[in-house]
This record gives structure tokens, sequence and C-alpha cells, in this order.
């Protein structure tokens, strides 16, 4: 169900992110000021934008699944989350090493987008240990499908209030969306967060077709084992169980 | 000093690359392990319908001149 | 839609239930009429308790369908929450307050007039102690609130879950009346004392594995056909 | 709906769990401030930062007990079975909960004055009820979901504190940095409209959402 256009996506995200890297490093001039560090740029915020693009693509999903009750939007939900997480310590990271080389330390905290980044992973980060500590499937994606929600709504009322905390005391010293870069360098940001879209949504296809094919294969081990009744319970864990 | 031409800031972009690198192989690594678990209860299944197959085959000789209904 | 009123109590038709991967409910059809007891019997974890909560409305139906008195689960469970008194294990009262401020409590819940919850009180002899918390209270006094709780909103159908459970003999006489089947009110019974149940059903039904496998009117049936559930 | 209110309030008073515990765990937080501090007193941002950051350790405090009684005596199965809307338990839950942080806050506040604030706050007063009833708008109804997200887990008192700190943030900021000017000598008491609308729209997107969401997490 999930496989469809796997192939292709995944040749695209190849060739996205290969161009995007040799465009970073071949054709895009060095930033006036911030020098070669720039380049740094292009990975940090795509790895941010598209993260935060996968919290909210979560909590639509778990809207979807409240609504239409359909376990496989609960499966979405939880995928999308679990690699925009992997992706949100990419960017935290990739951030903190930039705040090392432009500002001489480690964390900065006159960096809004930075800084509301980190309270909305520290808030996403609560998502695997709230579903592993419910037992009933039906009752722990109907929590995770709340919760998603709730964390959804809170991404931009986060960036709203950081953002209004920070400028009060210090003028930002590089506006995150790029609006103001010359030609080639708009270009090449553009190529890479394109790249990193399109590698979330393989990934994202990528596990959803590997979740799925194990929970049939399950599913077809209890029904043989049911003839001997040998039934072996599934263990705990945090991801959805059945569809 | 590194080989390529890099300015002073090379090595921090440098190394935010080769995390974005290990981001992703790591993420493969989770992918593979779950590849490993299908794999065997892929052997599981198939072991399971061999056995069901010699019970079912066991149980037709003595009845061999009823069908299986299967 | 048959009117509500002389639709049949309980109307199930291969209702399911399962809790992840494990089966609690399977297969069970049946109807009971207005003012008939249904008798459940079953090894633990048979599915009985799982059968009163989805006719509680608290639990929604898998597979198959449900409608309690007249109205289809779960679409319609707001119709009937309000018109069901639920006696389970729990007696679902605050332990730290007292037996009239629980009851009080779900009168107000209900919509219920507050000397409702008197009568009752006295109906189960607890006036005396109605004022001390449910904690200082035994087993079978507890109970005995409970039931007041389950049927105070004079409900049609009532599901009891071995509702004479740590009352002595006075006792269980003393809340006959309001859940014996001398209220006339619709019941589905849960018990493990086989000549009781048989004598208050007019239907019975046993299941195993959350499957019925035995559902007769209760004349029909001898005590000892039952003993082949438990084991 | 009322009937739950008054329900809670009466079992609040008899066993005295929440209330009493907030506030004397607001009280030695100042305490610890004083010393960690190593300060006689403060006031401006830092006053407000120390004064927001115990009431929303106290406030995680009682949320983490708010559905407790209603999951193991079975107060959610009673509430089921009446013919009352679910998301009337939420606004009685979340009036409870604003009512207790409100009573915690009346002896909070001057606790605070008295240990470790420097200049008096009597002057702004008003104002800062006027922060203090929309942070608590914001409290009560994050708490509330966050509570009865909290409740189905076995591992309530780590999933709790960890669920509602991040999204209490911004709430945090806006409180704060709307005080700051009213703790200072001689408070003017001009608090900038700025953080008033981060808190109201804050109250009002959550109690729109929790409105929305909270009776999926009493199905089963």
């Amino acid at each position: 169900m999930f496989a469809r256009g796997l192939k292709s996506l995944s040749i695209a995200s190849v060739v996205l992110i290969v161009g995007a890297f040799a465009l970073v490093f071949f054709y895009a001039p060095n930033d006036a000021d911030q020098g070669f560090v720039q380049k740094i740029f292009y990975l940090h915020v795509p790895l941010a934008i598209v993260a935060l693009c996968g919290f909210v693509a979560g909590g639509v999903f778990g809207i979807q699944f409240l609504r239409t009750g359909d376990r496989s939007h609960d499966l979405r939900s939880y995928v999308a989350i679990h690699i925009s997480l992997i992706l949100a310590v990419g960017a935290l990271i990739t951030g903190s090493i930039w705040a090392k080389a432009s500002w001489g330390h480690w964390w900065v905290w006159d960096e809004p987008t930075l800084v509301s980044f980190l309270i909305v992973f520290l808030l996403y980060a609560c998502y695997q240990p709230l579903r592993f500590a419910i037992e009933d499937p039906g009752r722990q994606a109907r929590t995770a499908a709340v919760f998603s929600i709730t964390a959804g709504a809170f991404v931009p009322l986060n960036f709203l209030a950081v953002r209004l905390a920070e400028s009060f005391t210090h003028p930002r010293v590089l506006s995150a969306t790029g609006g103001s870069m010359p030609g080639e360098m708009r270009l090449t940001f553009l190529v890479s967060l394109a790249g990193m879209a399109v590698m979330f949504v393989t990934l994202w296809k990528y596990e959803l077709t590997s979740k799925q094919a194990s929970m049939r294969l399950r599913a077809l081990k209890r029904r043989l084992a049911d003839e001997d009744d040998r039934w072996v319970p599934a263990g705990r864990s945090a991801a959805p169980q059945e569809l | 000093m590194p080989a390529l031409p890099l300015d002073d800031a090379g090595p921090y972009v440098a190394a935010a690359y080769l995390v974005f690198l290990a981001l992703i192989l790591i993420y493969v690594a989770i992918m593979a392990s779950k590849l490993v678990r299908i794999a065997r209860d892929l052997d599981e299944v198939a072991e399971l319908i061999e056995r069901r197959d010699e019970t079912r085959s066991g149980a037709a000789d003595e009845s061999a001149e009823q069908p299986v209904p299967r | 839609m048959a009117t509500d009123a002389d639709a049949p109590a309980v109307a199930l038709r291969d209702l399911g239930r399962a809790y992840g991967e494990r089966v609690a409910l399977s297969g069970v059809t049946l109807e009971l009429p207005r003012g008939a007891t249904l008798a459940v019997f079953g090894a633990n974890g048979a599915g009985k308790t799982t059968l009163l909560r989805v006719l509680a409305t608290l639990l929604r139906p898998h597979a198959g369908s449900a409608a309690v008195l007249g109205r289809e689960l779960p679409r319609e469970g707001w119709a009937v929450r309000g018109r069901v008194g639920l006696l389970a294990h729990e007696p679902l009262l605050y332990r730290d307050l007292s037996a009239r401020e629980n009851l009080r409590f779900h009168a107000r819940l209900h919509g219920v007039a507050d000397g409702r919850a008197e009568e009752l009180l006295d109906a189960v002899g607890m006036a005396r102690r109605a004022d001390e918390p449910i904690r200082a209270l035994s087993r079978g006094m507890t109970q005995r609130v409970a039931i007041c709780r389950a049927v105070l909103h004079q409900p049609e159908l009532l599901l009891l879950d071995e509702p004479l459970a740590n009352l002595d003999p006075g006792a269980a006489a003393g809340v006959a009346p309001l859940i014996g089947r001398a209220s006339g009110v619709a019941r589905v019974l849960i018990s493990h004392d086989v000549e009781l149940g048989l004598a208050e059903a007019d239907m019975v039904l046993g299941l195993r594995g959350g499957q019925p496998e035995i559902l007769e009117p209760a004349a029909a049936i001898r005590p000892d056909d039952l003993k082949g559930l438990y084991r | 709906m009322a009937a739950v209110v008054r329900k809670d309030v009466l079992v609040e008073l008899r066993t005295g769990e929440m209330v009493p515990a907030m506030l004397l765990f607001s009280v030695s937080t100042f305490v610890l401030f004083h010393f960690a501090l190593d300060r006689r007193s403060v006031e401006g941002d830092l006053a407000a930062g120390v004064l927001w950051v115990t009431l929303l350790f106290a406030a995680v405090l009682g949320i983490v007990r708010l559905f407790v009684a209603e999951r193991e005596q079975g107060g959610f199965d009673g509430f089921l079975l009446a013919p009352v809307d679910r998301t009337a338990l939420f606004v009685a839950k979340a009036t409870v909960l604003f009512c207790f942080l409100a009573a915690v806050e009346l002896a909070a506040i001057p606790a605070f004055a008295i240990l470790l604030l420097g200049p008096s706050p009597w002057d702004a007063l008003p104002e800062l009820l006027v922060v203090l009833v929309l942070a608590d708008l914001g409290v009560a109804v994050v708490g509330t979901l966050v509570g009865a997200l909290g409740v189905q887990t076995r591992t309530r008192e780590l999933i709790v504190p960890i669920l509602a700190l991040p999204l209490m943030i911004p709430l945090v900021i806006a409180a704060a940095r709307a005080t700051s000017p009213l703790l200072v000598e001689g408070a003017t008491g001009g608090i900038e409209g700025r953080w008033l609308l981060v808190l109201g729209l804050y109250d009002l997107v959550f109690g729109l959402l929790a409105f929305a969401v909270f009776d999926f997490l009493l199905e089963d």
C-alpha cells in the first residue's frame, strides 16, 4: 500500500541531494561577512524546516486518525514524527556547530529559530516515551494522536513567543529564511531544501513499507501458530503494532 | 593542515556535513536491524508451513481416500 | 426503527471486541426482551466483564452490531447513557467522600432529586452510616452503596457483575427489591453461583474464550451442564 | 459540570492533597532560590523569573494528581455512564485546576513578597492580577489536557512533567516578560500589550484545541 512510487522517489532524492551538495561547494559564492562557514547554512536550515514540517504533518495525520479511526493514519503519524526527530537531532547538532564556527561558543541564545527549535525538539522527544507507557494499542494510538495535534499547534505559538522574546533584546544576525540572499545562493538553498524534503518523503515511505511488511508477517505467523496454538504475543513497543 | 583548500572555518563545515552523513547511516542501520527481524520472521513462517504440511500429509496417509479440504 | 418502548432490551449480532491482538469477545448473538433476565456464566477471562462494559457503552464494539434499549451502539451511545445501571467489581465511588456525598454527586450527574438518594440509603439500611467516608466502610456496606448508585436513576437495564458478592443474607434480602427480579427491569447478571444464577435467570449464556458455547432458556439448563465451562 | 467541580472541591477539602502541597512546595522553592542565587532580595526580570518558574513547577505538581482519583476510583466510568457531554469533564477539571492555582497564588505571592521581593508589589497589583489570571487560564487548559494524557500511562509522574514543561515555555516567557516591569522599584505599572496578546492567543488556541480533542481521550 505504501510502496507505490518508492523507487522513483529514492532516485529523485539521490539526484537532488547530490546536486545540492555539488551546488553548495562548487557553485554558491562565499558569503560576504560569514565566509565559508555559511555553507553549513545550506544543511542546517533545510534540516530544521523539513523536521518542523514533519512534526506538523504528524499532527495532521493525528487529526485524520481521530476523524476516521483508520489505524494507518496513526502509523503515518508515528513514522513522520519518528523521522522528524532524527532530522531534528541533525538540525540541532549542525546548528550548534554553526554557532561555534561563527560566534565562538557551542550554544547561542540570541538566535530565536535555534532556541525555539530546541524547545520543539524537547517536546517531541516525549512522543516515544508517551507511546511506550501505554499498553492498549487502541488507547495508545488515540493518546498519541491527541499529543501530535497538541504539539503541532504548539510549534507556531512557540516560534512566536521566542521570536518576540529574542528580538526584544538583540537584532538577528542572519534571517534564516534567506530572503536577502543573492541569486546563486538562493538557488542552492532551494535545491538543498527540495532535496531534504524529497529525502524525508522517501525515508517516510521506506519505513512505512517496512513496518507494514513486518506487521503482515507477524499476523501471518500468528495465524499459522494458532493452528497448533503456539501463540507468541508481540513484545511491548512504542510503535503501532497492527493496522 | 587538511589537503583541501578550505579556509579556517573549513573543519566546522566538514564536521556539519559529516554529522549529516552519520545520521543517514545510523538510520540505515536501524532499518537494517528491522530487515533482519523480518527475515527471521519469514524463516519461522516457512518452517511453520513445512511442519503443517507434514502433519497434513501424515494425516492424509491414514485417510487417503478422503480429499483434504484445502 | 421500533420505538424505544417495545424494542428488546438487548439485541446483539456477532458482537466482537479485542484488546490489541487478544480477542475478548467474538460471535455473540442474542436478544433479551424487556423485563427478562440473562445470566452469564464462564471462567475468568471468558469475556463476561467485557460484554457488560460494551452494553454499558463504556467499550465500543469492534465487530458485529449491538443495540441496547433500541439504540444502536456506538453511534447512539449517548441516548443509552443514563438509562443503564452498571454494578461492576469497582464500586465507582470516591473513597474520600461519604456515601451520601457520593450519591448526591451521581444524582446531580443524572439530574435526579436528592431525595431519591436518601430513600435508597434507607432501603439498603445504610442511612445510619451515610456520612462516613467510603474508605471507612466494609466491603459489604460499600457494595450496598454501589447498588444504590446503580439504581439511582431508575435505569431500564441493569448490568450486574456478581451483585450479591460480600453481602450477608440479610443485606441480600434487603437489596432484592432494587436489583432482584422484583425490580421488573431487564437484567444482565454475571454470577459464579450456578444455582442462584439459574434461579434468577430467564435465559442463560455460557462463554468460553469469548465465544458463546451455551445459549438456552434457563428452564432447559441443569447446573452440571454449566460445569463444562469451568474446566 | 458544576457537579464535578463541587465534587472535586469537596474531595480537596476532605483530603487536602493538592493545594497545601503546592503551597508548601512554592514557599520552600523561594527559600531555595534565596540560597541558590545568594541574594537578599530580587526584583525586575530576576524576580519575575523566580516567581513564574516556581509557580510553573507547583502547577505541574498539581496536574500530576488531577485525574488520579478518576482513574483509580472509577470516576471516569461513573462519569461516562451519565448522560452528560464529555467535554464537560474537561471544563470542570480545568475550572478546578484554575481555582486551586488561584488558591495557591493567594498565599504564595505574599510569601514571595515577604521573603524575596525587594520592591513592594503593592501599587502594581492590579496589573499583576491581570497577568496572573491570563497565565493561570493557560496553565489550567494545558495542564488539564496534559493531565488527561498522562493519566492514561503507568509512569504518569514522569510523563506529565516532561510533557507539561516544554508546552508551557511560551506561557512562562510571556508571563515573566509581562511581570518584570511590575516588580521594579516605583513600578509605573506599564505592561507591554504584546505579552498580554501572546498570553491571550496561547489560552485561546489551546482552549479550542483541548475542547475539540479531549473526549477522544475518554473513548475506549
